[in-house]
């Protein structure tokens, strides 16, 4: 099988869906073994259009739609790796993903580990995940934790069209399987992108430097860190923006290394904070960075219920002002006693 | 034990639980009576009913359609061209049965006198299910495919354990008999010999995709056998035919003859939401195919040419059809204050200490938007 | 139907298993609402034993097998519960209720939210669950997070087998979908028990006393945590040590009160550390505590990798050892300096 | 369109998709060959093979159970009774094709060349899969009952896309047919017309389970016509049959005629482990029918009736079966060193930060205790 040498391209505007199309296009067009396949992402080029034109492109043999069957795409995925194949599957949406959960945990990420290595499993799930776009009820989840926290999966989630397009193409070519949380409610935001594939899959990324506190956040909150930042620049306080990009593994270094110059941090995320991601973050940093901390690690997350029907996301999801509200929180006035 | 004797029964016992060969209908696309000495034709009055059930389910769902237009409602999944196969399959269900509907079947549920406003909150999105499940034995709206097949049966079984005559009919796509739920969900079923009907709304897509892509069996009725429960096929364009083998299905499980598979053969004339663009993935030429089998002109007719219905009539439920829909127009156009306090309130039976301090957080967040 | 009301009952030795099947037997008996089912729990009794003579006395009609569908099982008990009745079903190891994950996190978790409270479903989701027996690949999960992460369930974990009674009768009453997970290497461990519902589900317990620092624990390790105590205390540190029981929901209260007195604190658990059940415990004492605490939370967990073989397990799990070394390291030495 | 004509096509395609209505049956239990025009006896060679096969198969599955009594192995699930299932479809294979088996299945993988220790080492407990899956084309033993057969389908898909003639062979206990994946691999291997072969070993029970409680279906192979794949009934004691069978299959998978449903009817005369006590819920007159059914018996006498075999023949291939355990019992009796740094190394291609920490915690804490 050959792989085509990358061609150089130049800078594009283009929407985080179109620079996953692009991505997918590039892939399948750079190695034979990679397939896409799901629930329409053939005709009709996926729900989101994701995956538009790639079938009349390259041909219903690499792309094309399955039967309705969550557990049945992920556990044929599973038996087309071990022939040598690279299937990239979509997910219609997070909650959908679920009848896929056994094939995920019990295989998907334990095959190379069970095997010592024989088999390995170079496996993409795409999830369009989280809210912000109305949708109803099973269309909205979170559902990072359930991926981050089993050990042998890889869970990446790009903030914008530009990482969209690395962080997918460096999924497709890791040997390991990843759980590609794609933020749908950014998937319409445009960008200048050179479609690269880079070579920093498992770090995350300084979006904005800062020296005052160090916000961390992840898919689609990251632009509204970004956005709560700028509003905290008016107000005097410098504020650094870390991208996680990917969630497992766990890019500790950057973000201790910014917390520990700002001694502050709040993270934030869509999911409930009840275990989510956040609390690992939070947790770590409060065990690496504990005496650089002058206030406690703060977390600004989804309430702890199911996720709400669409007249009422907006008090679920983490807005620039609640971001605000708890930078004010972090203690910034020596002469104030704790509040614990 | 030897495998002789097995077989035999299994041979015996395979009996009656294939579909025929030819789909069951009792009125054809040119409104003609079919002869079938299985089936009988429904009454009059029965008729007159799905005929009825039909014209406003079909306004119900173009109004539903409308509002999406004009940003009422988020998204709606019409059911124009299966009216046949919803409102039969309604109106065979008594007072003290169940319906699992999907969210294509809003059209079923207010027939099944579901205040359509309450059936459309979901869509609208005010919040989750609008209705209260209870007040008349209709299910939430299930979106995740193929789950509700098992609370189907679950539901049934336990009406059973209790004594109640109670027959629950669950309504599935095509697309979502490829998920392994509803294959639990007939085994358990036929194992328990649960009083459940598993109606399959067969309209030849699942969003984009084709029946071919979802299954290679020669029907979906053919499923029933593998699981030791009968398999019909029905005309689902045809409310009569509908109406019977739902009618029939529900007495046999009423008396305790256990589950039954129907599967319906019907078309989604519109795209699979408004949101979703068939012409992508389909021809027109299908569609008019398809337009010319309409079960609404069907049944028209036929109660025409037997004298049963008459012009004044069709106009006046039409237009009883039509003040229906300029109601909910209006219903719909009041704006419904969606308030924060409901997202805590039954999560748990009680609220928890940290969902008391997040409502704290959301009641001092609208305070302060507020001032 | 009637509720027979609760009979005294003087106290009995009795192994784990023994109380969970004592108080399915007394549910039964109480409440003719309350059925069990699920794979091989009717006739056998369970391979666990937990059901053992159920079938027998209750009768099949309410006591029996299920075809073998896990997401059957909890589908239809969603069903039944719908109807009126009461299921407590068994998933026969941890990895293996992973195939009714979507019926649990789509529907058992989201019913009442969903309908406005018109439906609630009292559903008990019995699970062995956790290592230390020896047991193969897929048999020795540690899945609570994928529960206590999801809003609507409780999840509860009894220690021994007095908790494990009257947890598992106030979780059958409980009007809340509850995921009872039962720590399968304490089955066998035996106690004296006196059979009583008690009224505290969702606190935790203070199992012993001690001053220095508070470890934190949950089923399995429980006990690990209370001897590692014991060694301590020879140590001359005394050691408080908090059994959680609730994991959702979490008792913060009683966690941080002992915090604030001890100023330090360890949590222990089975599962992966990645965004296991630890970090949220420790990112919410980094913060309720923060000006307590006199240095970070440290977490001892099983290892960031698939349960391991028989041979190694010993390696994955908490220790006393690795409790008594961690408890070493929570920076009592006030001349040196902190390691971060 | 108009259904007539899809229900004709139904009627046409449903043909030959129905098991027979007696198992296939090539020597029945008296020894005695069974005539059949559909289905050709195996050459003498195949039969010694398959004879051979059984003869090493028991001798492997009752030492293994002889190593749980001495504490070498954790548990061990026996093939007892089943050897003409797990030989005669294991022998079908061809060098190129897959085999999928469960944990109950050893007897195969061993028959197909791997190494007994690599396949008891799960059970031994010092690792999960201990051989390489690509030496023999044998996938790890899998455990979460009915996944495999999805990763079978896929298997056997990318081997038709990639051009290569490979049939994937899926074993599958009764009980495992209820749950949701064999039911979605039956079905995207229809649709995909995949060269596969599911081959479900009906042996009664799963666990303590019988089959009536598991399904109602008249056999487990009616579930092929409703997915679109021929389902068979097989004599699963009789290894000519099953071989006969199972050869088919492969043949027809191989030549692109799809997907084949094989059920072998069969008993599994030990408890379901080591661990389990079957008095419990089976009553042992029904071991005592099955075990006058005995598979090898079987074939020995219709062998020495034929004088295929003889006395010194059979004796020889004792004696090579006891060899084989003994050198089994050895090899298992020498302590396999678990080296911890083994946990690390494949949970990703690489290490990562964390698990290089954690190892070093590790390591630290094994120089303690070592000093
Ligand atoms: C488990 C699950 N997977 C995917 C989806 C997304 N989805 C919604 S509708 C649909 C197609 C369903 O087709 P069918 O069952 O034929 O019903 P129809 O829409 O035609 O009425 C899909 C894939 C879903 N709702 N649930
Ligand atoms: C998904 C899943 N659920 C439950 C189990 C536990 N379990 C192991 S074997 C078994 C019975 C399987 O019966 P069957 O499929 O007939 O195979 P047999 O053991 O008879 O060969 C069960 C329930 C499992 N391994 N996987
Ligand atoms: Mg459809
Ligand atoms: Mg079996």
């Amino acid at each position: 099988m050959t792989i085509v040498a990358e061609t150089t391209s130049s800078a594009t505007e283009l929407t985080m869906a179109a620079a996953l199309n692009r991505a997918l296009r590039d892939a399948l067009a750079d190695d034979e073994r990679v397939l896409v396949f799901g629930e329409d992402v053939g005709r009709l080029g996926g729900v989101f259009r994701v995956t538009d034109g790639l079938a009349d492109q390259f041909g219903e043999a690499r792309v094309f739609d399955t039967p309705l069957a969550e557990s049945g795409i992920v556990g044929t995925a599973i038996g087309m790796a071990m022939n040598g194949l690279r299937p990239v599957v979509e997910m219609q949406f997070d909650a959908f993903a679920y009848p896929a959960f056994e094939q995920v945990t019990s295989h998907l990420a334990k095959m190379r580990n069970r095997t010592h290595g024989h088999v390995q499993l170079p496996i993409v799930i795409r999830i369009p995940y989280g809210g912000g776009i109305g949708g109803v009820e099973h269309h909205c989840d979170s559902s990072e934790v359930y991926y981050a926290h089993t050990p042998g999966l890889r869970v990446v989630t790009p903030a914008d069209a530009a990482d969209a397009y690395s962080l997918l193409r460096q999924s497709i070519e890791s040997p390991d399987p990843v759980v590609f949380l794609e933020p749908k409610r950014r998937y319409w935001n445009k960008q200048q992108v050179v479609p690269s594939r880079g070579d920093d899959l498992g770090r995350a990324l300084v979006r904005r430097g800062g020296t005052d506190v160090t916000l961390i956040a992840y898919g689609g909150p990251v632009a509204t860190a970004l956005d709560a930042a700028e509003a905290a620049e008016q107000e005097g306080r410098s504020v650094e923006v870390i991208d996680l990009r990917s969630l497992a593994p766990f890019d500790d270094e950057t973000v201790c290394a910014s917390v520990r110059r700002t001694g502050r941090a709040v993270v934030v995320h869509e999911a409930s904070g009840f275990c989510g991601y956040g609390a690992e973050v939070a947790a770590q940093i409060s065990e690496q960075c504990f005496h650089y901390l002058e206030a406690p690690v703060l977390r600004v997350t989804g309430l702890d219920i199911p996720y709400p029907p669409p007249q009422l996301e907006n008090h679920h999801l983490p807005s620039v002002d609640r971001i605000l509200d708890t930078i004010d929180r972090l203690q910034w006035d020596e002469s104030r006693p704790a509040e614990d | 034990m030897p495998s002789r004797t097995a077989a035999t029964q299994a041979g015996t016992a395979a009996q009656g639980l294939l579909p025929t060969d030819v789909p069951i209908s009792l009125i054809d696309a040119d409104a003609r009576a079919c002869s079938d000495d299985d089936w009988k034709m429904p009454d009059e009055l029965r008729l007159l009913k799905l005929y009825r059930g039909m014209v406003l389910g079909r306004r119900f769902d173009s109004q539903a359609t409308a509002l999406t237009k004009q940003g009422r409602l988020a998204v709606y999944p019409s059911a124009r061209g299966q009216e046949a196969s919803e409102i039969g399959a309604v109106l065979a269900l008594r007072p003290h049965d169940w319906l699992f509907p999907t969210y294509r079947d809003s059209v079923a549920i207010t027939a099944r006198g579901v205040d359509p406003v309450e059936v459309l909150t979901l869509l609208r999105g005010s919040w989750h299910c609008g209705y209260d499940p209870y007040e008349h034995r209709v299910a939430p709206q299930c979106t995740p495919l193929a789950t509700s097949a098992l609370h189907a049966v679950g539901l049934a079984q336990a009406a059973r354990m209790k004594g109640e005559d109670t027959v629950v009919l669950v309504m599935l796509g095509d697309g979502a008999t490829s998920e392994g739920d509803t294959s639990e969900a007939l085994n358990i079923a036929a194992v328990w010999n649960a009083p459940v009907v598993f109606f399959v709304q067969n309209n030849g897509y699942a969003i984009s995709v084709p029946l071919a892509k979802q299954t290679a069996a020669p029907s979906l009725a053919h499923r029933g056998i593998g699981f030791g429960l009968p398999g019909l096929r029905v005309d689902g364009n045809d409310a009569a035919a509908v109406h019977a083998c739902v009618s029939r299905a529900i007495e046999r499980a009423s008396a305790g003859g256990g589950p039954t598979l129907i599967e319906s053969m019907t078309y989604r004339i519109e795209a699979h939401t408004n949101a979703d663009d068939a012409t992508r993935y389909r021809d027109q030429h299908e569609v008019e195919q398809w337009l010319a089998r309409d079960p609404i002109t069907r049944l028209r007719r036929y109660l025409l040419d037997r004298k049963l219905l008459d012009e004044s009539k069709i106009d006046a439920l039409d237009a009883e059809a039509d003040t229906a829909a300029a109601q909910l127009r209006e219903r719909m156009n009041a704006d419904v204050p969606a308030d924060p306090d409901e997202l805590f309130k039954d999560v748990y039976a009680e609220p928890t200490t940290a969902l008391r301090r997040q409502r704290a957080m959301i009641d001092a967040e609208c305070r302060a938007g507020a001032a």
